[in-house]
């Protein structure tokens, strides 16, 4: 059985689920309550789960990051939402000085059983400051796991075992999918370790993750009509990355493309190229190509916002191009 | 909820101005509120994209304030910046053009609502990272003590910024350096849903501001004269470093254009609109006979006409073809 | 340059503690000083290296402070924190491995002087960024209050961080949630070269409490009289939410083993050394008979005794071995 | 003629004509003036250019980062001193969201003629905290320039086009490289475009920058013994990449190993590998490999720093493994 529920929602549910079964778990984000949450994730929760669990925070974001990481050594089970990617910066002391060096630097004495959520990405018209897709950023760093759901079932899924999770975990959400809507099933089963084929084909594998994702599946649809089947692999997972599964469909398809909403140089398609490089280079009847974002701060206006991002056409071109 | 921020009695005194100063100021106020209410309808008809942050309601204070300042100063603004542009001088047909993403915005419709940039006026942009300006003011002014010139630096941010390091280290910077920056905390009482006492264990901001052993002002942002008055005082004060003023007025519409409100009464909005800037303005100049209807009417109407100009010179406009997607990324 | 911060006259009232207790503390801080004393030669001898940052002069802080506190409150310390360990029941042993990057040191020999951890006794460590144990503090005091626990959790910190974003944003969240959190500031009057009133606007750092609505208290941090009775106070009025307290001490050497001290005048060094806190309390207790120049050299050489102990075990101390290198990255 | 000193004296000599022409040009950051310079590069320049360009500043990372952009949007010319990689995460916001973007944000009415220095890398058992090699972070963001001056010549050479630039431009000195000596050419010079090739070969290109330079050479030498002739590229200028000196490489010695002591994943080893793969694919005889820095926080313990970092031992290992 299967019902139908968006993005949102099953965020909403999620998040409601890890606070009702756990009280050590508890939300603490700027406007997570009174004002409902940014995104209406957490719509609701002040008045069910009160102010100590559901928890405002001024606009400190280093400080409530790392009293998070505070919390999770004290004994808590913390979510700490970054409103979006962008602020995360300011954050970035804290998540990679303390949250990911503190279990190996500590002898492995102590643990940080933190998740942190933020939205990510361009799409609405944000202008630079509110459109960045660092999440390549982030899966460089280790003690840290880097999460991006783009599914109604990761969306729903994958914050149980994130909160399960003994150590520090990022997750990306990504503000383009949050009104998708979609089928889950009841019996939905999350890892947060591997990556995961969202469609068969055999000439040649999209490798995307997040905003990308249904990109990367219109670009498939589109493929098909010209005859071209192409298999699209969500890599859900950013760090670890699932390199067998990388290698087994570059192997299946021999062609591949990389499609990443982070600017081009230095993004995390880089790594993914990387990883084929080492690992499947005998396997390649092409070069890897990417579908990333232009090298320019995201403009506001519609028109450039569209030509700055990754887009089906582009993908398509790109695919195309390793047949010609 | 109920009232949790009671309103003081409105703005009444007299007003120790001109006639033709105090209808200026007035006549600004005007425009801000007509260029965004018209803004706000053109959100809705899709014109206008992206976030949309309205000053209906704190108009007193960007126009009390900016006319305190000369043209040589420097102005460092938030997200929440259509109010400074067009007092500043940029032109409204840029400012509108800029939320339609057209080119002949005044940052080519690369920016939109949250970044106005005006070289001319020295604007240094609107900035959607809350606290953001703040070290860029110290810079400017740095620059300015530095190169020996005669201007200051007046830097607006809200409430919420206060509790970011930013804040911290700007102001101690500052005051360390004795830059000549006026520091303006536009204290509307919300950082979007979230109350200023839920996010201030110390509410007094001049207690803050001892805190780096600053001068502090503060105000009644709702009423025109006393926020030109204090920005005055303030400014005779920056001699010796940097000065620090609070502004507290009350945001009358939603945070942006996404914003439910579920953080506040109704009752508690009504409360404050009944101090609103303009028409309490309005009323003590008619009483002091400084400003009849007639007048007033004028003055909306030229603010109407105004803004229906700049609707029809950004509906006009161009859009940047997609061939200059990467211009600008250096300079060349 | 000459003297830029004079010292007071050296602390001499009476101590009002009993035997016993006076000489537990005085055996503590002659435990730290030897302790250092021998890191430092062993610097030289290149058993230890990367950073290492000397206590000595301000031992009377850790000692005075921590005894303040029970087994159940934690500690966040800074990267000069080889006394807050040992005073805190860290085998000295343990601490010197460390140093030597031994895996029998207290963090496996990963992190070195800067990176002490010991979770029997809740030390939540060293931390070599300035700063980034105060939202660490902030957390670790939020569990308390949820988890509804007996406990404090004391943040110490230096001057230098008192001009960081971290300090601000901690300060406030700590004090707006009202929770058990002691901010212990250790100004030393400089940061690494930069002397306090060059690096502060404000330098009466009770007035930047104010801007938290913090209690704040301040004492001679070569006293250690005062420090433990003024952090004894400072506990008792814990209950309400954090309170900061300032102690006032000097470095006695240089910042780290890298410093030239170009950035201050040796005879300040020499007047500040006149009120040593080790010294000055020896006097004192031997003014009042209690302390005999037989029982202060046991102690010396008791402490010195466990230094050559100390040494002796890391010494004897083993490398990890380098298959362990991506051990404990994550949680197995 | 040549004369012979340290990468010290190099940056030293760079930042005292720097500012001995150009009174706009001032030094800002901590304990650049009375303690001499946290390396020693500013020493004696307090009394010679006084506290007014050579200022000292608080802790406050992102507070005088963020003034050095103002300063340099109010018309001076400021070379910001963050004393390390590891604290400029404090300064992120202010480099990314402000100095990177503004050009483009303003509509191109402003440029940030902003110089940003810091201390970069690992090696003298400082420990997780003090050890990050974060320049692949850097050259992932459009609008800045990103330079690693790897050479006695480039230390002295590269801050004048840098301050001439009128964009962001962030200099990482490799702490490693300090105390390194070597003779400096009368009439050196030196651009901040292009990568440079170091020492001559044809069977492997070894490309690498900063403090890996020097152990890349180690490692060439080595080889020679072995009858491999190794080139070795240094990129010098990380942000943008000079992809035709990358291409002419490879083309010329048709393997490749990357040298970076990033962590593995998601380094600037990746981005330099996808170029390949872009561009050059064809003219490999096998998959490009890398030696990076192992995926931990860098431990104290010499034995284990050494263990985490590129060697020239691995770098010979790597070599090796592509004509196995
Ligand atoms: C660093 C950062 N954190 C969060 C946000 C999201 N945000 C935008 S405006 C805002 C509220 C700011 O409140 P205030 O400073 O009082 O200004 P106001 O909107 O009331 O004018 C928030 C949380 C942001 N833009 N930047
Ligand atoms: C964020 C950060 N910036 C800079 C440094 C380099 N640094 C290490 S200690 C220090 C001085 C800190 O002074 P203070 O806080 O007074 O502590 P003290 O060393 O005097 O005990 C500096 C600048 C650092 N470790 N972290
Ligand atoms: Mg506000
Ligand atoms: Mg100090």
């Amino acid at each position: 059985m299967t019902r139908k529920l968006s993005y949102r929602e099953a965020m909403r549910e999620a998040l409601h689920e890890a606070l009702t079964n756990d009280p050590r778990v508890f939300l603490m984000g700027e406007d997570v309550g009174r004002y409902g949450g940014t995104y209406a994730f957490s719509k609701g929760f002040l008045d069910e789960f009160g102010p100590t669990r559901i928890r405002d925070t001024p606009l400190s974001e280093l400080g409530f990051v790392g009293a998070g990481i505070g919390a999770a050594l004290g004994g808590l089970r913390p979510i700490v939402e970054v409103m979006t990617v962008n602020f995360s910066l300011l954050a970035l002391d804290q998540i990679v000085n303390t949250a990911a060096l503190y279990r190996h630097m500590s002898g492995g004495q102590f643990s940080v059983p933190l998740v942190i959520r933020m939205a990510t990405g361009a799409s609405r018209q944000l202008a630079a400051q509110h459109s960045h897709s660092l999440e390549g950023w982030y899966a460089h760093i280790p003690g840290i796991k880097v999460l991006a759901p783009a599914t109604i079932e990761d969306a729903r899924g994958m914050l149980a075992p994130a909160l399960a999770d003994p150590d520090p975990v990022v997750i990306f959400e990504h503000g383009g999918l949050f009104n998708m809507e979609g089928e889950l099933p009841d019996d939905f089963a999350v890892d947060i370790s591997s990556a995961r084929v969202r469609r068969a084909g055999k000439d040649v594998v999209i490798i995307t993750h997040g905003g990308s994702l249904p990109k990367a599946l219109a670009a498939a649809e589109t493929l098909a009509a010209d005859g071209i089947a192409a298999e699209v692999l969500d890599l859900r997972v950013l760090r670890p990355l699932d390199t067998a599964a990388l290698v087994a469909s570059v192997a299946r398809c021999r062609r591949a493309v990389v499609v990443d909403e982070g600017w081009r140089s230095g993004s995390l398609a880089a790594e993914v190229m990387a990883r084929i490089m080492e690992n499947a280079f005998f396997e390649l009847d092409a070069p890897v190509a990417r579908v990333c974002s232009e090298e320019v701060p995201i403009p506001y206006a519609k028109h450039l916002e569209d030509a700055a991002l990754p887009q089906p056409e582009k993908i398509v071109a790109a695919v195309k191009g390793l047949f010609a | 909820m109920g009232i949790e921020h009671p309103a003081p009695p409105p703005p009444s005194g007299p007003v120790p101005w001109d006639k033709s100063f105090a209808l200026k100021l007035l006549a600004d106020m005007l425009r801000i509120r007509r260029l965004e209410e018209k803004s706000a309808e053109l959100y809705g008809a899709s014109k206008i994209r992206g976030f949309l942050h309205l000053y209906i309601g704190e108009e007193a204070v960007a126009v009390g304030a900016l006319h305190a300042l000369k043209p040589a100063d420097n102005i460092v603004a938030t997200y929440r910046e259509h109010g400074h542009a067009l007092v500043r001088g940029v032109d409204m047909g840029a400012i509108m053009a800029e939320m339609y993403g057209k080119q002949e915005g005044c940052a080519r419709g690369r920016g939109g609502s949250m970044h106005l940039f005006d070289a001319a006026t020295r604007l240094f942009g609107g900035n959607a990272i809350v606290g953001g300006g703040l070290p860029l003011a110290v810079g400017l002014g740095l620059a300015t003590q530095m190169l020996e010139e005669e201007r200051i630096t007046a830097c607006f941010f809200g409430d919420g910024a206060v509790a970011e390091g930013a804040f911290h280290e700007s102001l101690n910077l500052a005051a360390l350096w004795k830059l000549p920056v006026l520091f303006c905390c536009e204290n509307n009482l919300f950082g979007m849903g979230t109350a200023f006492e839920r996010a201030e264990a110390q509410t007094d901001l001049r207690l803050k501001a001892a805190g780096y052993n600053l001068p502090a002002l503060s105000c009644d942002g709702m009423d025109i004269v006393s926020v030109h008055e204090t920005t005055r005082e303030a400014i005779a004060q920056l001699k010796n470093g940097p000065v620090f003023v609070e502004y507290r007025t009350y945001r009358f519409r939603a945070h942006s254009m996404f914003d439910a409100e579920l953080y506040r009464d109704k009752a508690e909005v009504e409360a404050w609109k009944a101090r609103g800037p303009i028409h309490t303005f309005t009323a003590r100049l008619k009483r002091q006979g400084k400003l009849t209807e007639e007048e007033f009417l004028a003055l909306d109407a030229a603010a109407n006409a105004e803004v229906d100009a700049a609707v029809a010179f950004a509906e006009a406009g161009s859009w940047e073809p997609v061939e200059y997607l990467l211009k600008d990324v250096h300079t060349p």
